[in-house]
């Protein structure tokens, strides 16, 4: 069952170009199909994985860890693999009328797979090579995919960020080279094993500070930020909702907190210096990106600074470093992805209909365009933290670790720079969606079918995770801030004993 | 060893060169230079493999990096011994980035196994079966096609990737509204 | 029970945001569905009443919303009795808003989210666990975004969007202040604290939260735009009902729960309530259009039911439930009563208007009974309600009770000054008519403070004894 | 200890490249020199001294091979290393023909 | 680049060209034998391809249906490469299992079970792939349609 998250969209990735030379459509349906199966695997996944049949490792060709590659699928994975999908289904949905302006239309849908076999592969990898791999395959797909546009500006945007991206990797496969000269082993249990026996040594600082400026500049954490707002400004909006929703989730939140959790086994009793920086990260990015937000004319930018700010939160949650807080970082995964996919996706949608991005432009849309409209108001809602949405447990959680931790400040700063967020998207709303101007806005159409029916189903999923996020909780989040929280048990899942 | 401290010097001097001359095709020479005395060095640590790999793969290399360069220009116009403005900042942020590595590094490179003497815990395995369980002489491929195949696959599709990649950015239309800006 | 419960608060949360997502009925046929939606709350909340008797307890837990175990929704005296009131004149809101805005765009948007704000009111009152409570208080909030910002010009819609961001902004203050009771009791019910102590601070960012909500010094300054901004049935109901939420939040939290409440606590409550009067009813006197003017009052009179609140004891819940009571039907008929004299004339300035009792007698009278109740003149509602909080003043502390007894000279006279819109020589050009249904419902109003003043003194009996038992 | 000093310093030389050179091709060759101080300083950690190369000849012979996996990793990687570089020339080539110049800073029709 | 170069360079190319690809595919065949493997002998077939495009030339129409053929054997490497894999999946073992390892006589060429099989479909799938990048790169004048 496990590989065929890998399988399925490669597969569709090597047929898509066969195919499409004989029907171009073909290459719609394909994407679309994996899509929807995929969604199907990932839910299956959490479903088996609260039903008790799994967590399973799986191990490649048969060879048992150490020696071969395993899959390894625990709560956290699965958390991983479930957003990457269900936003990557809606934001193909998506791509089938937004492609219409492009060129190159299998060319876009086998990046695409090849995107998703990318984040899924990193997701379910349990080798440290192995992952290091796949990250190369997700980030070299969406460099592409950044400069789908081929113009001038969107080439522009994508050398800069494949750049930065590339310096992150490399520094990621240096320390991938050192740990292996260190513990001579891939397998990310086993090393964690020899690891933990050896205490905190420079090499694991070293280590650990390479990863974490590697993994920083894929999640676009403060410092490394600068490649972001461009890339999102250029790339084609599905493939923003999947950079900003799941990509750097993924790549940088996902695998630097299975690094530092799971292999380093660091705790905040261990290593109090390195939660206090992730800490002061978190809070930079917040500060600095909503700042920055809300200064913004261009509403792609605004939204792609957010994202900056959003995941200062997740890093602030992961820095805190109790069992809330870090139930609140998943959770905060779990409804930004969700709820940026759908931001994007709405922004876009009115790009699409009005062909301006500048907020000053627009006005009144809410009249001919509703579904969208409202969609991206309640996506808004859901960010800033407002019940019943799935962005107000993430709020709440991170609020609560922090006070529990006694960071009062960390937690007055997150909850008001919340209303900073509601702020920023308060200008989109209002300027955009309300104000009655007398513009052209009588003359705008409501988008086509497949973009809302990818609208409505993001919207319903931040409203499901928020009303429904009992369930959430006990059965996708819960589990996932164990695997963190307490280091040692993914090393005993993996290898036993 | 004395070859390979030889080596090194040759390879780090090449490098030096390549990032500084000022024609583009030397530096892309340059480069391969560097590559090739990589290869080198893979046959002084007993990698054939990869110093076939490497050498192939930094033909091609030279080869794009050619293709490219005689489509643009071969000078680097922004080669200069003068030290401008905008140089200050980059150069100290990379000078203090180096002097933190090189400290850390002293005491990191200590912790590292010594040179020659590798720890092989889980490599002992694939010596040990990897004839007898993949039926391949080679252990490398042995371990790139059976116990390790998976990165194998990772790898391809790395390159594939790429190559739908490159064949994305090259599109000279990329949106079908640009098409008639583009030809005039 | 629960299904009764459940009903009153999901009907207009449902039938509501269905209106705003689906917009092409016909305009009879929605607000026919939006009158009934808030007629058939308003029956479900007098069937609980039934149900329920005044003295026992029903407990409903929505599994959904839950953390840990704990009871999220309570229906007691309190509960239903706001809750009642509200619905009632939540009723006779929406009979006249058909009637009010029936020129207007965008009347979907503005029924679909006024059911959806009585929907979370009702939750609201009888909300017990505090996560319960900030959903309801919350969605209010949106509610009022949307409603204050009707007309969508861009004035209205700057004036919601700072109402939306300064109470959004109080209550993630509130918030924090709920982790911090969770952290040290690991739970979000007030029934359940394991002991009888908070951390001051998170008392601290609670109270700050509440205060933006209801409107109190130092967090006022979003209601007079928001109310001069918005139709004056919205403005109704956020002074009737809306702005009551911070004061619901209080009763359940600070006097119907364990928490014991420090020394000075009365001091700062009592404090924080004469100072809002008193700024507020300055600002009543200078304020030259009569929506402002009715705004700074609400903030006046939310002010007297803190003082009220301040002191607790039984008396002091009974009076403070009393005056919310009473403001919320005097102060809704008042600015309904001004909805007709817009409706007519168009004209907001208190300047440009005058006479106008000779066109619209029937309005005139009915503004005169609910601004004497609302002056607190014997007989009517309001009078008992004043005379309870200053009591309970009295008992407290003597400072308070001055302050009190000023602000409450002090509401007399910008009533007057409201009033002489009527009185004098009428303008030429501004001729006031009066309209039917509007009308009708000013004088219901009107008729209800009258009737509830003369059967207080059962009211009274019914308030001491609901706080003995909701005593948790 | 020599072998792996040297490997850093040609990964410092190709980030130097990277921050602060302007030509686009030279940073695309600093990709490719930091590439191989990782693809070198792997071979190094598997270095075994008197081994030999990881590939039997003879049967039922015992030998002393140096550590092959780390080279079957520096395979992928090199492969890695040779995508991205075919990637990165590509979007130089196209950057060049739409502003003709490799100059980073003259590159600059985004804000920020 | 579409005249292509001299007549020594052409006719020598006509013999190294032949040679590198019967090299390449020789050391895809030995990869589990010998040093090299699918992915260097693959990278050696494309050099040839490189060699011959380079040499003669081409005219766009000639690019064009290089570039289908590069680009259609990519993705039947791939196929070929995760069919490979499947297939010992379908086998009732873990996915990539190599199937029959001990059939044949080790060190020969008839050994080790997929192995060279895998190899053959790496060696296809980089071979066209580099090609491919080649011709986008460097030769190819021709406007890139979809």
């Amino acid at each position: 069952m496990l590989p065929l998250f890998i399988i399925v969209p490669l597969c569709g990735a090597f047929l898509i170009p066969l195919l499409s030379r004989l029907w171009k459509g073909l290459a719609d349906v394909v994407g679309n199909l994996v899509g929807a199966v995929l969604v199907g695997f990932a839910v299956y996944g959490v479903a088996a994985l609260a039903g008790g049949s799994l967590p399973a490792v799986y191990a490649m060709g048969g060879w048992m860890p150490p020696v071969g590659i395993v899959l390894v699928y625990d709560s956290l994975t699965a958390l991983v693999v479930l957003i990457t999908n269900l936003v990557g289904f809606p934001a193909l949905l998506f791509s089938t009328r937004y492609l219409d302006q492009y060129t190159g239309r299998w060319k876009y849908y086998s990046l695409f797979m090849l995107l998703l076999a990318g984040l899924n592969g990193v997701a379910l990898s349990g080798d440290m090579f192995n992952m290091f791999v796949f990250i190369e395959i997700a980030a070299i797909a969406s460099y592409a995919l950044v400069a789908f546009g081929t113009r001038a500006e969107e080439l522009e945007s994508g050398f800069k960020y494949m750049v930065m991206g590339e310096v992150g990797s490399l520094l990621i496969l240096l320390s991938v080279a050192m740990l292996y000269a260190h513990t001579s082993t891939l397998n990310m249990a086993d090393m964690a094993r020899v690891l933990q026996a050896g205490g905190l040594t420079p090499l694991s600082w070293f280590v650990l500070a390479t990863m974490l400026v590697g993994f920083s500049i894929k999640m676009a954490m403060m410092p490394f930020h600068s490649w972001l707002p461009d890339a999102h400004l250029s790339a084609p909006a599905p493939v923003s909702a999947m950079l900003s929703g799941v990509f750097i989730k993924v790549l940088g939140v996902y695998a630097m907190s299975r690094v530092v959790f799971n292999v380093f086994g660091l705790t905040r009793s261990v290593a109090p210096q390195f939660f206090n920086l992730l800490v002061g990260l978190g809070l930079l990015s917040i500060i600095a990106a909503s700042l920055l937000a809300i200064n913004q004319k261009d509403y792609k930018r605004l939204l792609a600074y957010s994202t900056v700010s959003q995941v200062g939160y997740i890093v602030l949650g992961l820095g805190i470093g109790n069992y809330w807080a870090i139930v609140g970082a998943l959770f905060h995964v779990l409804s930004h992805a969700v709820t940026k996919g759908l931001l994007f996706l709405a922004s876009r949608s009115i790009e699409r209909q009005t062909g301006t991005r500048e907020i000053g432009n627009l006005g009144g849309l809410e009249r001919n365009m509703p579904v969208t409209s409202w969609s991206y108001v309640l996506g808004s809602l859901s960010m800033s933290g407002v019940p019943p949405f799935a962005g107000f447990f993430s709020k709440l959680f991170i609020i609560v670790g922090a006070v529990e931790a006694r960071m009062y400040w960390p937690a007055i700063v997150a909850g008001l720079f919340s209303v900073l967020t509601l702020g920023y998207l308060l200008k989109v709303i209002n300027n955009v969606l309300f104000v009655n101007r007398d513009r052209n806005s009588s003359l705008v159409r409501e988008a086509p079918a497949p973009i809302l029916v990818a609208l409505v189903m993001l919207t319903a999923l931040a409203l499901a995770f928020g009303l429904g996020f009992r369930p959430v909780l006990d059965w996708i989040v819960n589990p996932a801030a164990k695997v963190l929280t307490i280091p040692l048990t993914y090393a005993q899942m993996v290898l036993g004993g | 060893m004395i070859e390979l401290y030889v080596l090194l010097v040759a390879m780090l001097a090449a490098a030096v060169v390549a990032i500084e001359i000022k024609d583009l095709l030397a530096a892309a020479v340059s480069m391969g230079m560097v590559g090739f005395s990589v290869a080198i060095l893979f046959i002084l640590v007993q990698a054939p493999d990869l110093a076939i790999v490497q050498i192939v793969v930094e033909i091609l290399a030279v080869v794009f990096f050619a293709a490219v360069i005689l489509r643009t220009t071969h000078d680097d116009s922004t080669v200069q011994l003068r030290i401008t403005s905008r140089m200050i900042l980059p150069a100290v942020l990379y000078g203090i980035f180096v002097l933190m590595f090189v400290a850390v590094m002293t005491s990191v490179l200590r912790e590292l196994p010594v040179f020659g003497s590798p720890l092989m815990r889980v490599a002992g395995n694939y010596l040990a079966v990897g004839l007898n369980q993949s039926g391949a002489a080679n252990l490398v491929t042995a371990i790139v096609l059976d116990f390790r195949a998976y990165d194998t696959i990772g790898e391809a599709v790395v390159l594939f990737t790429a190559v739908v990649g490159v064949l994305t950015i090259v599109r000279q239309i990329g949106r079908k509204a640009d098409a008639g800006e583009e030809h005039a | 029970m629960s299904a009764f419960l459940a009903a009153a608060i999901l009907v207009p949360i449902v039938v509501g945001s269905l209106l705003v997502l689906f917009r092409r009925l016909p305009r009879a046929a929605r607000n026919t569905i939006a009158v009934l939606a808030s007629a058939t709350t308003l029956v479900l909340v007098v069937m609980l009443w039934f149900r329920a008797g005044s003295g026992s307890h029903a407990l409903w837990q929505m599994g959904i919303l839950r953390v840990l175990p704990s009871p999220l929704m309570v229906v007691d005296g309190v509960g239903l009795l706001l809750a009642s009131v509200f619905a009632f004149v939540w009723l006779l809101a929406t009979l006249y808003s058909t009637s009010y805005l029936k020129d207007h765009e965008f009347q979907d948007d503005y029924f679909g989210f006024l059911l959806v704000m009585l929907g979370a009111i009702v939750g609201l009152c009888f909300a017990r666990n505090l996560l319960a409570m900030y959903l309801f208080w919350e969605l209010a909030g949106i509610a009022t975004w949307r409603l204050v910002a009707f007309y969508r010009s861009e004035k209205e819609i700057a004036a919601a969007q700072k109402a939306l961001l300064i109470t959004f902004a109080g209550s993630v203050l509130m918030l924090i202040g709920f982790a911090f009771v969770f952290v040290q009791h690991q739970t979000f019910s007030p029934g359940q604290l394991t002991g009888p102590t908070i951390s001051p601070w998170a008392m601290f960012l609670i109270l700050l939260g509440i205060l933006t909500k209801s409107a109190s010094v130092p967090m006022h300054i979003w209601v007079p735009d928001a109310q001069s901004a918005a139709p004056l049935s919205v403005g109704a109901l956020l002074s009737g009902v809306v702005e009551k939420a911070g004061l619901i939040v209080y009763v359940r939290l600070f006097i119907l729960s364990p928490i014991v409440l420090p020394d000075w606590w009365p001091l700062l409550i009592g404090g924080v309530g004469v100072v809002s009067s008193l700024l507020a009813a300055g600002g009543a006197l200078q304020a030259r259009d009569y929506k402002r003017v009715l705004a700074y009052s609400t903030i006046s009179q939310l002010g007297y039911i803190f003082i009220g609140f301040a002191f607790v004891s039984s008396f002091g819940l009974a009076a403070g439930l009393a005056y919310i009571v009473a403001h919320c039907l005097a102060k809704a008929g008042l600015f309904m009563a001004m909805g007709v004299v817009e409706r007519s004339t168009g004209q907001h300035r208190l300047a440009e208007l005058s006479g106008l009792a000779k066109s619209m007698p029937v309005t005139a009278a009915a503004t005169a009974v609910l601004m004497l109740s609302v002056i607190g003149f014997p007989p009517f509602l309001g009078f008992w309600a004043k005379l309870y909080v200053i009591l309970a003043a009295v008992r407290g502390n003597l400072v308070i009770a001055i302050g009190a007894l000023i602000a409450a000279v002090m509401t007399a006279l910008y009533m007057i000054r409201l009033y002489r819109i009527f009185l004098g020589e009428p303008r030429p050009g501004v001729v006031g008519r009066e309209s039917g249904l509007m009308t009708a419902i000013v004088v219901l109003l009107a008729a209800a403070t009258v009737a509830l003043g003369v059967i207080l003194p059962f009211l009274g009996r019914f308030l001491e004894a609901t706080t003995g038992v909701a005593g948790v | 200890m020599v072998p792996f000093i040297a490997c850093l310093l040609l990964f410092l030389l190709g980030l130097y490249a990277i921050v602060l050179k302007r030509n686009i091709i030279k940073i695309i060759i600093g990709f490719s020199l930091m590439e191989y101080a990782v693809n070198l300083l792997f071979a190094f950690i598997g270095f075994k001294q008197g081994a030999i190369a990881p590939i039997i000849t003879r049967l039922g012979m015992t030998q002393d091979f140096v550590d092959p996996l780390p080279q079957a990793l520096v395979l992928t990687s090199i492969v890695i290393g040779l995508a991205t570089t075919a990637l990165m020339l590509a979007f130089a080539m196209r950057i060049y023909e739409k502003y003709h110049t490799f100059d980073i800073t003259e590159i600059r029709r985004l804000r920020g | 680049m579409s005249r292509g170069m001299t007549v020594i360079v052409q006719s020598v190319t006509r013999l190294v060209a032949g040679m590198l690809f019967l090299f390449g595919c020789y050391i895809v065949l030995h990869g589990h034998l010998t040093p090299g493997g699918g992915f260097a002998g693959g990278v050696l077939i494309a050099a040839a391809f490189i060699l011959v495009s380079l040499a003669f030339g081409s005219v766009e129409n000639v690019e064009q249906h290089r570039y289908t053929f590069s680009s259609v054997f990519e993705s039947l490497g791939g196929l070929g490469f995760l069919a490979i894999g499947l297939a010992g999946y379908l086998a009732g073992h873990q996915f990539l299992s190599n199937l029959w390892p001990k059939v044949g006589e080790p060190l020969t060429l008839f050994s080790a079970g997929t192995i060279p099989l895998a190899n053959i479909a790496i060696a296809m799938k980089v071979g066209a792939g580099l090609f491919a990048i080649f011709l986008a790169l460097g030769a190819s004048r021709f406007v890139m349609k979809d």
